[in-house]
């Protein structure tokens, strides 16, 4: 044990990716380490950039350290970019690579297109997907229930600086270091010691325990927010069904992260510890890990599917100017889903073996979820029936949502039937079907909730020229990058593979780049539509905050929403509250009496918790053990002393209140009442004229 | 400090279960000791002594009851209990029969 | 602009060759019936989806703000009818698809014998990193990477694993089965067109996980026999000591043969009573990091 | 009933009668997180056992739970547990029936006594398992025992600091809202564990020794 080793625990100068580069000058070679240049870059002049601006204290004070839900739900989303970039940019090498190495070599090692496809899933599944959906929930959420907060809001800092923390994890691996190669599911014995010596699999192991952990504790919150924090009438059959979706993906997240960090946590304990859960030798058993794994696996896909299919329910109710068709059933619907969830898991392993009845049985609970999902779609169909419907970029990501989804649907049955699994299972069908889900069905509901909810968030509205653009290229690229790959799956081609060996697929690898290369201008419309939209900000401002003359409490206030929500908590007496306001002329009335409102205080302690564990699971995949040890202390030391600190909440005064309030009354009094074919133009200020 | 009818209650209550644990306990442990069954037998005798014992743990203890005033609680834990039987009864099915195809 | 040109036509004229790699161009009984219930479970989905394919954009186009002919009943939101409808249907569907599944389920069971008049001939499948080791107890040969069988007879496989998980994958005979170190799973094929296929493992193993594909040939019994007395003439003997420098990590450019076998080597594979090559391969990557 | 608030009959350890309608309700929410904390925890032990039942014969020609666990010892630690949940229950009347922090604090380190002889006795079994040879590297069987009786020591270990935690607030601020919802939240951990190890003692030591 030398000086060096104890400071640095397995880190050598190799361990750097340019030195990497430097030794190994392959294509390959050169890919990793221009992606860690990028990456130190990027943080680099990130950086630079706050501190020219002198944006630092800005940020500390009215974002990292905030506890508001609104402003945590918006930098979940941020950090969400982040990663999808990069994940976003692996893709395309992936495809890149597939189409060119036909019985060639290509431009990635077989090693680091291991590390491509590990971390693109990992960063899409945990470090894109969940944070793009817990950031709309907890922006919405709470707006949408009358609450001023979520129940908990230092815990929900913390569980995005937990987040943040595996991201930097993952950022990191780039640079120091190597991340797995074991796929995003992690499989030992590949994942063993005995054949994964590297930090690689410590890497997985500490980033997706990061993640998780704030997974399960926003779920928690959200869990115990929809229970307890509920305005006064909203009662179970009253909530919007994006609220709905977030309850059960909060129950999904408590009940299915454990499994989740039991088989990470036994994972650890063999390569740390030397133990025999899941190894090849002395009593290992790991089909204990591919179960544990799917206990959890197959709840999380539909923790990314639920918060969109409720995107989709206030999406489609609102641009169709029409009540939801079939509420009662979609809520039904909705939390079927969630239990036969827990139901379905074997599905992902119809090939380990067991016996025929039990893959029946598991391929049976599989197609009976297709039932409450069919009645979603149909619910949604029916509500633009007798509706007046705008087609603008949100309802278009919603229509190519259905058609596209069903699909997907349809070669998740077809999965579901065990014979046919044995075969397409591990294929590029495989890939092809979860793909289908998660972006015509994820994503689509993402990006149709940001532009639904953008207006409110910011105060002006997105640019529809460019929203649109964006759904070309995100539609018909999804297909053309997708479809060649059902294809090859039928073909028997392996899920997986940096080299191909049979010049027929040629046509269908160039196919699908081409698709993902669409798909690619179609993440920069959006990034376009950002930019443009902030440009021409003046001329798409809604203050008065319904621009889409829109039914759900969130609307009730102005957009930006005050920090405390709701000047006085809303009194609910039917679905859709704000609509039935309109319609009696209660939405623009002043209170009787406005109260003193209790806010909690900012607080770094969130930040504090979650970069102390961040440093401590990073001296672990370094066997840094002081670091570890003092990450850990910093964690648990910030958390037992704010539990000692009484003065955290401040008090709003009531006249502040009553005159922000007031403010927002004038100006929307007047503002001009807009009907629904002008909302597209400058002319609306977020004040909806009634038509019915 | 002065007993009142409150306390009283709250006291015993917490003593029924101390009772009931200790006696639960001391059958479970006794059945195991003394051999009173057959190894399955017993196996399932002291499965179902842990589960009266964890109801009453549940009652005495964490104040669970069937009384409107704790539904949320009982609610939560009953969806609990249903999600573990799913997993764990699942598990065993499924790991078991690999076992006894593979092994 | 030409490329592109070029390989749209190559689409479709050698683009669905893509599907004769496959399990829709079957080779053999199981891959057959599997390829029978693919396109029965997808014409019953088609049959579901289609009215949503249809429907979603034709509904939304007619009932489009712009188009003020269509009318607007804005609290319109229930109906009994309906409920049936988008409630009832998937239901019998599903129940008609998971009838046809526990019997194909019980059919395709990879455990299952293929019944026919021939006695099945015994296959000892062990994966290696990365390669595919084919042991005939019966016969005393083996092969690695090359899997020869006589056509029109069952086959039965015992899989077993000298390394990580592996999946085996003969796309155009039989689908896929585990095989996991100290244990054994079995699979079932018959290849009934005699001819020249291709397996492969499909599940992620490293480095050299590509190159881990193997032919099959299906051959008449008489030029099996034959090629078996010629195996049996083969000098190598596959003992512990070819096994364990067998299961070192490499990428064999060709496939080999063993004109003999030790007795019961098959068992003590999976019993893990032989030392394996990489074990000191990898002490070496334990010790460092990155 | 009447007269009684909800709250006073869920919560034996705070009285809110006389509370603000939103005091009360914050308590509700703050109480039932941690109940939705321990159900996740608990899911967490459910897959450890479920784990457990699968390698319960992977000993790999090594030692056997018939001749590692201890009938005696895993009595007497039930009984310190048990009784240390008792005692938590003590704190909890304390707290809502008597004013200062006297009998809090009586009961408290009573508990903590308590709690910390289980442990004692616990790593002295591991200790003497190690001596046996029956380690968690030995077999697949003993790394889950060592994990799974682990994991549930953990636990005691950390409500022990965390009472040491709330010991030093108490001296600090008295009993006052804030702490006595953590200490209502620390009991529902602590009877919680003495759940976790019924099923514990039932399903390995109990199972184990069976003959
Ligand atoms: C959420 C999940 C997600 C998403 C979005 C994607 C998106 C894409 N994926 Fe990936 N993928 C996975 C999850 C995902 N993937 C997983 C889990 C694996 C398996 C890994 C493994 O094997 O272990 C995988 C594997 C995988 C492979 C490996 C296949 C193999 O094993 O051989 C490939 C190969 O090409 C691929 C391609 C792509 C492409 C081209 C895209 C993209 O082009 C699609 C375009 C997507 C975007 C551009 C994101 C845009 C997001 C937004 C627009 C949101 C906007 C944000 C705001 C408004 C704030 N994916
Ligand atoms: C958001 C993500 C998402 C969603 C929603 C789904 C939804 C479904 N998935 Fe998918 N799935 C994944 C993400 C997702 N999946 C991922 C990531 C993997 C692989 C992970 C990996 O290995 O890396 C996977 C893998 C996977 C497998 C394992 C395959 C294998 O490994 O071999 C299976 C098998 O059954 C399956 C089935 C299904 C089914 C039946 C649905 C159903 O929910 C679909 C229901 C929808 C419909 C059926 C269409 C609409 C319904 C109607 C129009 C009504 C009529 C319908 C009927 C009558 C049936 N999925
Ligand atoms: Cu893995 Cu049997
Ligand atoms: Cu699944």
């Amino acid at each position: 044990m030398t000086f060096w080793h104890i400071l640095l625990g397995r880190l050598t100068w190799t361990s750097i990716a340019f030195v990497r580069t430097w030794r190994d000058p392959t294509i390959s070679g050169i890919i990793g380490g221009g992606a860690a240049a990028v990456a130190v870059g990027g943080a680099v002049v990130v950086l630079a950039l706050l501190t020219y601006l002198r944006a630092w204290r800005y940020l500390w004070t009215e974002w990292m350290t905030s506890l508001d839900h609104k402003k945590i739900g918006i930098m979940y989303m941020v950090v969400a970019g982040v990663m999808l970039t990069r994940a976003l940019i692996e893709a395309v090498v992936m495809r890149t690579q597939q189409a060119i190495a036909i019985n060639n070599q290509g431009i990635v090692a077989p090693a680091h297109f291991a590390e491509l496809f590990t971390t693109h899933g990992t960063i899409m599944i945990f470090f894109v997907g969940m944070p793009l959906l817990i950031g709309l929930m907890n922006y919405v959420m709470p707006l949408q229930i009358g609450a001023r907060d979520v129940a908990f809001p230092y815990m929900n800092s913390i569980s995005l600086w937990l987040t943040i923390g595996g991201g930097i994890m993952l950022m990191a691996s780039l640079v120091i270091g190597k991340f797995s190669t074991g796929g995003w599911s992690g499989y030992p014995p590949y994942t063993e010691l005995a054949f994964n010596g590297g930090v690689g699999p410590d890497y997985w192991i500490w980033s997706v325990s990061l993640s998780s952990l704030g997974a399960l504790m926003t779920g928690i919150n959200f869990a115990v927010t929809v229970y307890k924090l509920r305005a006064p009438g909203m009662t179970w059959m009253r909530l919007p069904l994006f609220t709905w979706t977030t309850l059960c993906t909060s129950i999904l997240m408590i009940f299915a992260v454990p499994p989740l960090t039991i088989a990470t946590l036994l994972l650890a304990a063999d390569r740390y510890l030397g133990m025999h859960f899941f190894t090849n030798d002395l009593g290992g058993n790991m089909m204990n890990f591919v179960n544990l794994f799917w206990l959890f696996g197959h709840p999380e896909v539909y923790i990314l599917i639920l918060p969109p299919f409720g995107v989709y329910s206030e999406v489609v109710s609102a641009y169709s100017s029409k009540e939801l068709y079939g509420y009662t059933s979609l809520v039904i619907a909705t939390m079927a889903i969630a239990i036969l969830s827990f139901t379905v898991w074997l599905h992902h392993f119809f090939t380990m073996g067991q016996s025929a009845p039990i893959n029946a049985f598991f391929g049976i609970a599989t197609m009976l979820i297709g039932i409450p999902t069919g009645v979603k779609i149909y619910d949604w169909i029916w509500t633009m029936f007798w509706g007046e419907v705008r087609l603008n970029t949100a309802m278009l990501f919603s229509i190519g949502f259905m058609v596209t989804f069903v699909i997907g649907g349809m070669s998740g049955i077809i999965l579901a039937t065990p014979p046919v699994d044995y075969m397409v299972h591990n294929t590029l069908f495989l890939i092809a079907h979860f793909h289908n889900m998660l972006i015509p069905g994820m994503l689509f509901g993402v990006i149709a909730g940001y532009y639904y909810w953008f207006p409110k968030a910011f105060g002006f509205r997105l640019s529809e020229t460019w929203g649109r653009r964006a759904f070309y290229c995100w539609f018909f690229g999804f297909y053309l990058a997708f479809m060649p790959l059902y294809v090859m799956g039928l073909g028997g081609v392996a899920r997986r593979s940096q080299e191909l060996f049979d010049p027929a697929l040629r046509p269908w690898t160039l196919i699908a780049e081409f698709g993902a290369l669409l798909l690619l201008t179609g993440l920069a419309c959006i990034f376009i539509q950002l930019y443009v939209s902030i440009r021409e900000r003046h001329s798409t401002r809604v203050p008065v905050g319904d621009p889409w003359d829109a039914r759900g409490l969130e609307w009730s206030m102005s957009a930006p929403p005050p920090e405390y929500n709701f000047a006085t908590i809303p009194q609910v007496s039917r679905r859709d509250a704000f609509y039935w306001r309109k319609k009696y002329d209660g939405a623009y009335q002043p209170a009787d009496h406005y109260r003193d409102i209790e806010l909690p205080k900012n607080s770094m302690c969130g930040i504090l918790v979650g970069m102390g564990l961040t440093a401590c699971f990073f001296g672990f995949v370094w066997h840094i053990w002081w670091l570890a040890f003092l990450g850990f202390a910093i964690a648990l030391g910030t958390a037992i002393t704010r539990s000692f600190m009484r003065d955290v909440k401040r008090i709003i005064p009531a006249e502040e209140v009553a005159a922000h309030d007031r403010r927002w009354l004038d100006r929307a009094a007047a503002a001009r009442p807009i009907s629904r074919h002008l909302e597209l133009t400058p002319e609306n200020e977020g004040l909806a004229k009634w038509q019915g | 400090m002065k007993i009142s009818p409150s306390l009283r209650a709250d006291f015993l209550t917490y003593l029924t279960g101390y009772g009931l644990a200790i006696v639960l306990t001391g059958i479970s442990f006794a059945f195991v000791f003394y051999r009173l069954l057959a190894p399955e037998a017993v196996f399932a005798v002291i499965l179902f002594l842990a589960l009266i014992q964890i109801i009453v743990h549940l009652r005495c203890f964490l104040h669970i009851s069937l009384k409107q005033s704790s539904r949320s609680d009982l609610q939560l834990i009953l969806f609990s209990a249903l999600i573990i039987a799913l997993m764990v009864c699942g598990t065993l099915i499924v790991v078991l029969d690999q076992k006894a195809r593979m092994m | 602009m030409t490329t592109v040109f070029i390989c749209i036509a190559a689409t479709s004229l050698s683009g669905c060759s893509v599907l004769r790699r496959g399990f829709l161009a079957p080779a053999g009984p199981i891959a057959h019936a599997e390829r029978h219930e693919f396109f029965f479970v997808g014409a019953v989905m088609l049959v579901v989806i289609g009215p949503v394919i249809l429907l979603a954009p034709l509904i939304a186009w007619h009932y489009r703000l712009a188009n003020t002919k269509s009318a607007f009943r804005p609290q319109w939101g229930f109906s009994w009818i309906l409920e049936g409808l988008i409630w009832v249907p998937p239901t019998l569907i599903v129940i008609f698809l998971a009838v046809f599944l526990v019997q194909r389920t019980e059919q395709l069971d990879p455990y299952r014998p293929i019944p026919s008049k021939l006695p099945p001939l015994q296959v000892d499948v062990v994966s290696l990193d990365w390669k595919w080791l084919f042991i005939y107890p019966t016969l005393h040969i083996a092969s690695v990477n090359q899997l020869i069988v006589p056509a029109d007879r069952p086959i039965q496989m015992h899989l077993t694993s000298g390394t990580v998980m592996q999946s085996l994958l003969m796309p155009r005979l039989a689908g896929q089965i585990y095989a996991m170190a100290g244990m054994e799973t079995q699979l079932h094929i018959l290849i009934s067109k005699p001819g020249n296929y291709w397996g492969e493992n499909a599940q992620y193993d490293g480095d050299g996980f590509v190159h881990q594909k193997f032919q099959v040939m299906g051959i008449t019994p008489q030029d099996f026999d034959r090629w078996v007395a010629h195996t049996q003439q083969t000098p190598k003997t596959l003992d512990s000591e070819a096994y364990t420098s067998l299961s070192r990590q490499s990428i064999l450019p060709q496939p080999i043969t063993f004109g003999n076998v030790e007795p019961g080597i098959f068992s003590k594979i999976v019993h893990q009573m032989i030392p394996l090559g990489y074990a000191a391969q990898h002490e070496k990557a334990k010790s460092n990091g990155g | 009933m009447a007269g009684v608030s909800q709250p006073e009959l869920r919560h034996v350890g705070l009285n809110l009668t006389d509370e603000p309608r939103e005091v009360r309700e914050q308590v509700e929410s703050d109480v039932f997180g941690f109940w939705v904390f321990l159900m996740s925890d608990a899911v967490m032990f459910a897959c450890l056992f479920a784990v457990y039942a699968t390698v319960r014969h992977a000993t790999a020609g090594g030692p056997t739970a018939a001749q590692e666990f201890k009938f005696h010892s895993a009595f007497w630690e039930t009984a310190l547990l048990l009784t240390s949940s008792f005692a938590y229950g003590m704190v909890s009347i304390s707290m809502k029936h008597t004013r200062g922090r006297l009998w809090i604090a009586v009961f408290m380190v009573l508990t903590f006594c308590l709690g910390a002889g289980f442990l004692k006795m616990e790593t002295h079994d591991f200790i003497t398992m190690f001596h046996d040879g029956a380690t968690p590297e030995r077999s697949g069987f003993f790394s889950c025992v060592f994990v799974l009786v682990g994991m549930h020591g953990f636990h005691v270990f950390s409500g022990m600091m965390w009472m040491i935690v709330m010991g030093l607030q108490l001296a600090i601020y008295g009993p006052d809202q804030r702490t006595k919802i953590n200490l209502i939240r620390l009991g529902l951990f602590w009877h919680f564990l003495d759940v976790i190890w019924v099923v514990i003692f039932t399903v390995v030591y109990l199972q184990g020794l069976i003959r």
